[in-house]
């Protein structure tokens, strides 16, 4: 756990930006497709924007992100662009990946997020991957990943977390835990009462943490980062959390308690950031202007995929291989 | 008027067929035990609702929720399997499948014949996928031809729910590890409904049209796309014979045969790539018994070489589209 | 750990006539082969006998096993007749197997012999579904499952005990760690120091043992049977063992350190229970008489598979599926 | 004597020609790198001995022994390929590869495509399979016509070891993911030496034989069984071409339709099973572009339908022979 004396403004206001632009963002994104404008599969990830934010504001701008569906709020933070971003998810020409890859698969280099993966678990072999070419290539780039809970329960999960240890790759393992897998609790499907408990089975460095917190999660991510940068090995962060709006948009979220659910929206980490945030002297004028700034981004970006022409359908024909093949 | 409404016959949906058959195959026989992601009810029955209720009627015991875990569903699946269950595991999307392989193909497609015949593996993996609905590229591929490719492993999918009914439950009750595809975008959609405990047999393909001119061969999906064409088609004195393959493997070589015997000319249509997919096989059975008999090559219809795409432009761009069939028909009458 | 002193006179002498059959067996066998007279893939148990006459001692005639293809000493163990077990390493069409499944995939329900796989770790995932189905059915049975502890380090090892520990599956997970997978020492592949220190990942009963102490290795078993057939789930139990003829015969060892190698040797368990008989006064005259007995039954077995048939080729067309396809 | 022994050209086993390749691209980019089982010297250099020497010369950090983690090799691989590495990763026997699926067909095919050619997955799967030898039912599968049928991915085999050098060192130097299949039982097989640096185009077959009166086409072992069939069949006056494909996808489909638009015969073979093996795709594709050409339907020889037995006299009637090649091509020219 890192200093949180060490964490001075700008820190703190870069981590409150990169949050509240997912916040508004996934409002934005819900109501849009809530109002048929937009028709996609979605994964709201309401509630674990300070997650996100804390974590990526840990990392250098091309350290290595790969993510899950639920990833908006990973992306964001790490830096893709809001109109790139959003035409993807609206599978225009402009996106990204020029709308081949949708929401489940962002890509995108140039802020490191290389894989983001439909499969639950396999972006973790992946990372370990993009940390070896690192380690080689000495270029002091670190790799984060990020996955649920329940994707701790998944083969792959295990095979990364022992090779990045004997191995010692510059890698981080984040569990996103939000308590929930689609609609499974993590007690139903999982064998030990903690996660962190299958740490010492890959002898990896771990640590548990209320992702909710900024302050202990991007502690326990720089502290993570900076052993891997050092060349010390892997951590795996057991990041505890909550998704307020269940597996996918318009899931009722029938199988969790009503009390749980109550009790993680009033420690709803959004407010409460703001209000550590205001408790620190930072004004509420400043973080107003920040909100007012994130809604002019995300009002711009959405208009533009909304906007923004499809994909000529030649494309089919390029990106399967190098070459592209004939028609 | 009201005469009429009595006598229509009564519909179903794909989704109320698939969980119907399970509900009687577990009424029928209590070693029929389900496992899945989310199957039972207090997860909601399944992400397409299809185990819905069964977990309420028979227990979590029997309807059993179970981590994210593949290689360990199917595996206890095959173990269960062995010591005389039927049980019927949902893998809920195909494309998971890649990381169950090892289960389904080094043992539950071998366990039969490397034990000599000692044990029986009487396991249904149901499994849902399809393009064309924005799942993108790791939730939409048709990977059957990897399944038909196996010996011992049996595949199933049906274009109609009553088929779908029939077929499911021909596979939990069949001794022999089965494949049951559903298709995502179909559970929704519904179709004549099918008689209490009515079952289709593995292996026998169906003639959906009656035709002279020319078959067209399909399973899934593109079997109400071929019925249009030949709709279409006989405005324009073009006689099409739709043949429903429903076992896709092995499939019902005399069938086929039989049907394109008659017609002398063949179109083999289905969603998943052409290249290397099952309609190769059908056509080159077809031409190996066929060769002298037939009048024009036969056609295949496939999704187009690449990765479901996102975009709803370019899925569509990819996927095998009615005027696809159309076109090979024709392609086929005018050779 | 069970009581020793529970463990009277028959049952140590049922160990030893498990455990000298697997010894003498696994002599002919390396024999046979070394002198061309049998040419198949041998994977020598010499030195895991201990372990699983012990092992196997524990269990019912009815249990459920499921072993690798380093398995003859837990199938012979578990009692597969000699001479069907030898016809099908043979390939002949009176083997176990009618010569389809070969060394590798012996099957055997008789002897609740249900699988034997050559696919590093796949058996875990059936032998739950194995007992699952005693759980189910009420039958009281337990299902081991054998691998090894390079086996401990893939996908389906980590999905079987999470698996079986939230279903509480009477199932008993034998790791026998003979401190290699092929020619990898655990260090090199592993990142826990202990291979027990996986089970808190999974929340299950684990235990650790030296598996060539057949009284240490009879109690965890023991223990572990009886907590799975009482309905309290599974165990993971890591038997530390070696193995004398590395991975597959004719395998120099040249990765094994001399002094390892003969630290094994000179501990070698087969002499060592032996002794620890005599000790317990049990005569050299009927240790010597079940030798004896035991070189007829090798012989007679090996003789018997040598002189047998190959399958009819037919049989090809047999247990594809239930119904025989055509030629 | 002397003389005649010193033209005699150089030998290499596919065994040799495999680590030559290796050795050869990691002399030449730095970023190729190796990862599998026991790969290492210390570990041997593989259980072929495919990679003896690589760790001794490159380090064991280019040349890393892996755990028994077939996810975690591939998807290394994947990770190491998309930050510009060109990984080669082992998966000791082609089954194992039923593990490792989602890496290769979920990711490794698709991320150039899903991520819109904003990355690529330069990497080479090496894996050998055959039967024949006595490895059983779970070591012996040639699952080929799967990774066929994935889009974004391509499948090389050698019939010699101067195209197994020249192919593997292609499929390593090539930006598109790759899967290398060796032969179990050739590893030790010679053939003539391959020049230094000499790479096989990916996607062309060759013409190993030239003939006038029918194609056979294949890839791997078959070839040699073909050739030997084409100088027996030439005694009885019939000309016998015989085509390597090589790249099995995407194969060289002008190579095939070119030998059998002048032969207007042929025969298809492969070790694989032949029910919806890539034997019906090149079938497929010769009778659908050279229907009205074709003197007699197109001929697939195969194995038989059924898991690879153990017992060798079993294995032997699994297996496709020799004499399936010679009466498939008698059957063509005969028709
Ligand atoms: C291998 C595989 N199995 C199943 C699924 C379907 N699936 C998608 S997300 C999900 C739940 C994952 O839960 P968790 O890992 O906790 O992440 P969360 O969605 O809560 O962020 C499931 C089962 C999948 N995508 N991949
Ligand atoms: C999935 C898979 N990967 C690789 C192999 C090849 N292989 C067979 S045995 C073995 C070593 C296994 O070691 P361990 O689990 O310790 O068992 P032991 O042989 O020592 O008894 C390997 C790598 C395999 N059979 N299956
Ligand atoms: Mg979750
Ligand atoms: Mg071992």
């Amino acid at each position: 756990m890192s200093d949180v004396e060490t964490m001075n403004d700008e820190l703190l206001l870069d981590i409150y930006r990169r949050a509240n632009l997912v916040y508004q963002s996934d409002e934005k994104m819900r109501n849009l497709i809530l109002s048929g404008s937009l028709q996609i599969l979605y994964y709201s990830p309401r509630g674990q924007e300070i997650l996100a934010a804390a974590l990526m504001a840990a990392l250098n701008a091309d350290d290595y992100l790969v993510t899950t569906y639920r990833g908006i709020h990973d992306q964001l933070a790490k830096g893709i662009p809001s109109s790139d971003l959003w035409a993807e998810f609206a599978g225009k020409g402009n996106g990204t990946c020029k709308g081949k890859g949708g929401p489940m698969h962002i890509t995108h280099p140039e802020t490191g997020v290389m894989v983001t993966t439909g499969i639950v678990g396999s972006g973790m072999p992946i990372a370990n991957g993009l940390a070896l070419s690192s380690q080689l290539e000495g270029d002091g780039k670190v790799t984060v990943v990020c996955f649920g809970d329940a994707a701790s329960n998944i083969g792959a999960f295990h095979e990364s977390l022992n090779m990045a240890q004997i191995w010692k790759l510059p890698v981080v393992f984040v569990c996103q835990n939000n308590l929930y897998g689609e609609h499974t609790p993590v007690a139903l499907s999982t064998g030990c009462d903690e996660l962190i408990d299958r740490a010492p089975g890959y002898g990896i460095r771990a640590v548990q943490v209320n992702g909710n917190d900024a302050f202990a999660m991007y502690g326990a991510a720089k502290a993570a980062v900076d052993h891997a940068r050092a060349g010390n090995g892997p951590t795996f962060i057991e990041a505890k959390t909550f998704r307020f709006f269940g597996h996918l948009l318009g899931d009722d979220s029938h199988y969790i308690p009503a009390e749980e659910m109550a009790a993680a929206k009033a420690a709803d980490p959004i407010p409460a950031y703001r209000a550590a945030l205001l408790d620190r002297q930072i004004t509420e004028a400043t973080l107003d202007a920040i909100d007012a700034q994130i809604a002019e981004e995300v009002e711009a970006a959405s208009a533009h995929a909304l906007a923004s022409d499809y994909p000529d359908p030649a494309e089919l024909r390029r990106d399967v291989f190098e070459k592209e093949i004939a028609a | 008027m009201s005469e009429q409404a009595v006598k229509q016959p009564p519909a179903m949906t794909f989704g109320q067929a698939i969980n119907m058959a399970m509900d009687e195959a577990m009424a029928l026989d209590r070693r029929v035990i389900m496992m899945g992601e989310d199957i039972a009810d207090d997860q909601g029955g399944g992400v397409f609702g299809a185990t819905k209720g069964l977990s309420a009627k028979y227990g979590v015991d029997r309807v059993r929720t179970t981590p994210i875990s593949e290689q360990a569903i199917v595996g206890a699946a095959v173990g269960a399997a062995l010591a005389g269950y039927r049980p019927v595991a949902e893998i809920m999307l195909m494309n998971f499948v890649t990381v169950a392989m090892d289960q389904i193909v080094n043992h539950a497609a071998k366990l039969r014949f490397m034990s000599g015949g000692q044990t029986s593996v009487p396991l249904t993996i149901r499994t849902a996928t399809g393009a064309g609905v924005g799942f993108g590229g790791q939730h939409s591929d048709m990977l059957e031809a990897w399944f038909a490719h196996v010996p011992g492993l049996k595949v199933a999918t049906a274009s109609n729910p009553a088929d779908a009914k029939g077929l499911l439950l021909s596979c939990i009750l069949d001794n022999d590890p089965c494949i049951f595809i559903e298709n995502s975008a179909s559970y929704g959609v519904s179709g004549p409904a099918a008689e209490p405990g009515a079952r289709v047999p593995l292996g026998k393909a169906a003639v959906a049209r009656e035709g002279e001119d020319v078959t067209v061969i399909g399973y899934g999906p593109p079997i109400a796309h071929a019925l249009a064409v030949a709709e279409e088609m006989q405005a324009d004195g073009i006689s099409v014979e739709v043949l429903d393959l429903r076992t896709i493997a092995p499939f019902d070589v005399e069938g086929v045969l039989a049907s394109v015997r008659k017609t002398r000319r063949a179109v083999v249509v289905h969603e998943a790539v052409r290249a290397f997919g099952v309609g190769a096989e059908v056509s080159s059975v077809i031409h190996e018994n066929l060769f002298d008999d037939l009048k024009a090559p036969v056609q295949r219809v496939g999704s187009a070489f690449a990765p479901v795409p996102f975009s709803p432009v370019l899925e569509q761009a990819f996927l095998y589209q009615r005027q696809d069939i159309a076109d090979a028909v024709l392609k086929a009458v005018k050779h």
